[in-house]
């Protein structure tokens, strides 16, 4: 099993997670988080003085998944996260080693 | 600048020509009258709401969130020590007959000598020394805005107790409680000079001392709070200003109305001065302004016809907008809130502008430049720079006698800790 | 409707049944009083603290987090921006001597020809001026409840313009100014018609042309301050109703015991409705059934008896809970903060049950379809739909004209990031 | 105990001494005054602000996040609940004239027989109605502040109900209306055993009933709203306070400025309290040492001179602090905002300073044990010991029948869910 | 070493925690995140308009952790968090190469 | 690739974050988390009742790094959060199996 972690733009949500529910994937955990990266944040102006914020809000999507759906899921999120701009964000892939549902105590791809 | 006294009589005399049929202007001594009476009451309260909660909010909502009641215990507590020390010693001191044009006598301390019957004008003279007591307040509190992010919560209660004892009291005196500057004629309705310029010039005296934040920029942690507070200001600064006529009477109303006209102006200004230079309007930069028209307005208010009241509002955002916007960043003093920015320059240029706009027909007391009368002008310099010096003379060695006894400034990683958690183990969110 | 004229003289007569001691029912012409003046100075006060801060609060919280700035920037605007145009022309237009029945004379625009001793009844004219003042601002304000997270902050303020000068001054001349419809003898103690009507409609028509956000649903992001606000409105609207007496008398007293009764049931009525309906009573609903009483007690406030408080503040929430819970939802107009569903409906529910309520020993003016004067409440109704068709037309060629010029609606992208960002390059909170 | 009856004689004595040229002392029957009617319509909105936002924001504020809608919901509802319960039966059992010393007639139930010239002394009597209504609606809802976070709604409407019935109204009636215990001649200015003490039992009372939360633990989810909630609450207690003297005189003057004195002390000697026993002064004791003051002040704030305000506020704290800080947490009951801790404790500090520091030159109405009449501190004690008896015992009643009818608490999942959802489906905030 | 994730339901933290500390464990991360799986979020009705929020707040604890204290873990989760109901959620296991402490600079296992 | 997540105290938060840019980094994810560990919370008191808070807020700051900067990023930042005081936090590097940077699609390396 596979962890797929993605960056993505926090308007982007629902979109995501709606493609995602359509491929079959039933669950996933969103983190709000903030990103440095080329994209600079909005700027803000108090009283005269502007300032640039360097962290701007993103939101995590975490899902994990089986091998089989791994590319299937991947696809999804690159196509319904894309605005084609700077900040658009990142997936990452990491390797599970086990998964486990708390209220059947099922493990592995069953528990997914 | 007699609001202590030559407004009295002013009021007596504008009353006198309505209410003949009270049969008051056939009599020598004012009696006390309930409508009055009811207004200033109300006044009080409302000057008391400018500090809690109005102050406490607009303040409280533009510091860092780590610090955020740290800064509203700033006014908090300096309104609740000032509240004891005027009926001490505050009241007599600052009111009470004159001494060689230098202080109050001290027969009043602790309010000796005030029965049910004293009367100030038509109210009780007791009502009276809780109005003033108001307006000692805010005035002290008001400067903590230039201080909050840094300053030892001991150091700012001693501040407090030595600033209000040796500059409010005294200029008090001398302005409103029958002390030299009376005698000088200036004019200042309800306190641009004694209030704001007075608060303006101590705040960025004090800067000086304390030096700048880690993090010297103006990061608001709570606009609500902030548009909440200016609202809140606003509506006690009706109490303010139309009740320093100490009656309910036209002179009130009018105060009432320029009040809110050159408010809403210097509102509207600042806007604009915004959409222009940075492209864009905030709600920051309208209740800046209104608080900057407030300021601006308040030596003026009972002086001026309705339309100098507008140009009032204009010239206040004029002049505060690039004071906090470009000049303070080039000087490079840390300001945080903008005390002398905002409540010191509106009230210089509210302090001369009522020496060329009073008008004579709204209040036989005032008559600036542009009815005739020149001399006006160069009275209310002559009080500015009086106060002006003193109050920064004064400060200065407070702030020295500070630094060498108990120190003024947290540690750097207090700071960095935030004002709540070192200077009080408090948490002002707890939104999990 | 006709608050301006005969009600001043409703207490003339009222006063002069109780005061005869201070001689006034003697006299021909009435005499400041300076307890009146007073009650009518702190009602101004509470009126503008329904605009500043409890509109601000009341629709700030309702909003969403992106929004709320810019949000409350519309009320705080429009309060700053009428009160300059009040004073320039405004207020000589509604209230000035009729010309034609249709509008006022130009001939206290910039308040010229006002002096120290012009009086309104009992009162300085200039408080006159300032209290009504406060109507206009709040009554623009409303409106901007219904065009949250989607207007264009420059569109609003050129909607501010050219609504109060188009519709809310000659509405406010032929009802309580001395024009056509004050002849009618509608009766409109505050301004159910002239405010809550008014509002509703031009809400109404404006949500047609700005059409629905991209989230057409109401996620309050603050409910505190929605509770604060509306606790900060049932108080301003003390000012609102039984400063409307103008007097500081019985009549007030009334007003202002009916203002209570009837706010209390709807929000309990209210409260229950949802409890039966859908399971659970919320805070939000005591808040929006508070709203709506005071809303349909504001027309008949100074007429009706207590019975009859009860009976306007059970059908305030009996005909607007349905509105906002069910029709909208069928109908499908996007009005974001139910300006329509509760202003609108509980103003003509209010309207229309003071043609029945009305108890001449209450109010001597006004006699309803109950106390044996059925004509009434048709000249409520007719007054009620002449105020909507001309609201209607007019909103509806200022929102063609704005949308043919500076456009109306923010973009797409713009609304999805927050007006508060786009409009204002500003940031609610900063809360980590 | 005899605000209803004594003061508006006292008040009248008062006002002969000075107003003498208003003919008053010359006339057996009072006229109505417009300045007082003013004051007294300021201060019923004032004390209306109390309840809602007043306490609304400083139990929200220390409710955790999860909870906050329903306490504020509490307060508002009672407050409603209560408006609606006074117009129909409350007054009239309360004020109207005595049967037997026990109960007042119901002959103005509905508020039948009332009418445009009814007068309490010089003011309205729908003006009086409203003005004590504002006491019942607050003083139901502050015993709230001990049942957070655990009481059905439902069941706190039926409390509301029944205890408002069965406690306040014959406690208002016997202390203020003219039954029994105004005969013993007990001093209590304006609602400190009927307010204060009175909530503070009923809330010790019922803690025993709803037992302890899962997490017993204060733990405020926003300071911010207290600190602007305790500041609303000293605004809106100087309407309280002086409104009590019902007019708008020296009396409330004095009234006025001993409020804010014991007030503005006991934040002080709060905080400096916890600088010696806890190491740092917190914002939040500061406000509760506020409330303290202004709750002992409360019964004295019309009898006592500055001295005897500022001893009153002195004390305030001094009993207050230990209570809350150290023995509520030995004994273990789970009082959760403290509502006997500072109501309870400070109404019965300031109860019993009133029969010791009564000033006949300030009201001759009222004379202490320092003036030479130690009678009045028995009397005193006895009027609290009755209250207290009185009113624990119908508490429990009330309790008991809540209990095994409809049910108090919540269970344990919808508590660790928080009330909010569980009882309403709201969530305060949304602010991700 | 492994890192254990747990996706629990909030008012349950408490309770887990004090059972890991029992445990012998002595340092862990928690975030707050919002979960989307087959439970649906509690109604909430505005003015009538009833609305299901699809996301709902859940918090992760992160654990890094010894190989042999892993199952230990992971069966002090499953009973600490477990309520029967669903949303109960889920425990992932991933490989962690390396823990370092700040302070001391300590690597590996003493790390932890 | 690796992920470096590190916790550490939020007021270092900036220092690490210009050090880390310094050294080359481009990229990083923050998330406010609460840790719990040997360093307890600040003592609040609230009327008299005193309370420790278990958990301190924390910041995670997330990187995904070329094996070759592994090294760097970790020395950098070990030296740049260090106070030398309980609760610095921890370091943890965690296997990543893909990256893909969503605007360009661009995969491994170049995407990082
Ligand atoms: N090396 C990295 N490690 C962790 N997160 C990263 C890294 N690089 C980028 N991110 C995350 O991805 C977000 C988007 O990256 P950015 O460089 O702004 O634009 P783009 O995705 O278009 O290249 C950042 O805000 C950050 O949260
Ligand atoms: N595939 C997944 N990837 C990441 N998180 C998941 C996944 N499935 C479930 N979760 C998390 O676990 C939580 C509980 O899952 P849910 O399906 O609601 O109930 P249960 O745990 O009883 O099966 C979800 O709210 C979500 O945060
Ligand atoms: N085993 C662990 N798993 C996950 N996070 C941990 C672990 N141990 C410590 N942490 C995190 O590191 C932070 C610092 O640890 P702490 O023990 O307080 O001090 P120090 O880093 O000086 O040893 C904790 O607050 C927690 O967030």
């Amino acid at each position: 099993m596979k962890k797929v972690e993605a960056i993505i733009k926090p308007f982007k949500l629902d979109e995501v997670k709606d493609a995602l529910v359509k491929v079959g994937i039933g669950g996933m955990t969103i983190t709000e988080v903030k990103g440095f990266g080329e994209q600079r944040g909005q700027l803000e102006v108090y009283r005269g003085q502007e300032y640039v914020v360097d962290f701007i809000p993103k939101v995590k999507i975490e899902v994990v998944v089986r091998e089989d759906q791994l590319e299937t899921v991947i696809q999804t999120i690159l196509e319904s996260a894309y605005t084609g701009k700077i900040g658009d964000g990142k997936i990452f892939v990491l390797p599970i080693e086990e998964v486990i549902r708390v209220r059947t105590r099922e493990r592995g791809e069953k528990a997914v | 600048m007699k609001r202590g006294s030559l407004f009295l009589i002013s009021n007596l005399i504008v009353q006198g020509l309505f209410w003949v049929s009270k049969t008051w202007a056939e009599e020598s001594t004012p009696k006390l009258d309930s409508g009055d009476t009811a207004w200033v009451m109300v006044s009080t309260a409302l000057v008391m709401l400018m500090s809690l909660p109005g102050l406490v909010l607009f303040y409280g909502g533009l510091a860092k969130k780590k610090d955020v009641l740290n800064t509203m215990g700033m006014t908090f507590v300096t309104y609740a020590l000032v509240s004891i020390l005027w009926i001490i010693y505050g009241y007599s001191l600052a009111f009470n007959t004159d001494l060689l044009g230098i202080i109050g006598s001290p027969s009043k301390v602790l309010l000796r000598n005030i029965t049910l019957e004293s009367l100030q004008g038509t109210i009780p003279e007791w009502l009276f020394i809780i109005f003033q007591l108001t307006f000692a307040g805010i005035t002290v509190a008001l400067i903590s805005g230039a201080f909050i992010e840094r300053m030892k919560f001991s150091s700012w209660i001693i501040f407090t107790i030595l600033w209000v004892t040796l500059v409010y009291v005294p200029v008090a005196h001398w302005v409103w409680g029958g002390g030299f500057l009376a005698k000088l004629g200036a004019l200042d309705f309800a306190g641009g000079t004694v209030v704001h310029i007075n608060a303006g010039i101590a705040a960025l005296m004090g800067t000086f001392f304390l030096g700048k934040r880690k993090e010297p920029v103006l990061k608001p942690h709570n606009l609500t709070l902030v548009i909440i507070g200016a609202s809140l200001l606003w509506f006690g600064w009706f109490g303010f200003n139309a009740g320093s006529a100490l009656a309910s009477n036209p002179l009130a109303s009018i105060a009432f109305l320029n009040t809110n006209t050159a408010t809403a102006l210097a509102a509207l200004v600042w806007m604009f001065l915004e959409w222009i230079f940075q492209k864009k309007p905030t709600t920051l930069g309208l209740a800046s302004g209104a608080v900057a028209g407030l300021v601006a307005i308040t030596p003026a208010a009972g002086f001026v016809n309705i339309g100098g009241a507008l140009i009032i509002g204009i010239f206040a955002s004029l002049a505060a907008y690039p004071m906090v916007a470009w000049v303070k960043t080039r000087l490079g003093y840390d300001d945080a809130l903008d005390v002398f920015g905002i409540h010191g320059i509106a009230g210089i240029v509210g302090a001369l502008l009522t020496g060329i706009l009073a008008d004579p027909e709204i209040n036989q007391l005032g008559k600036g430049l542009l009815y005739g009368n020149p001399a006006q002008l160069w009275i209310q310099a002559l009080s500015v720079g009086v106060t002006i010096i003193y109050d920064a003379i004064m400060t200065i060695l407070i702030f020295l006698t500070l630094k060498i006894t108990i120190g003024i400034k947290v540690s750097d990683e207090e700071e960095l800790l935030g004002l709540d958690l070192t200077q009080h183990k408090e948490k002002a969110y707890d939104l999990d």
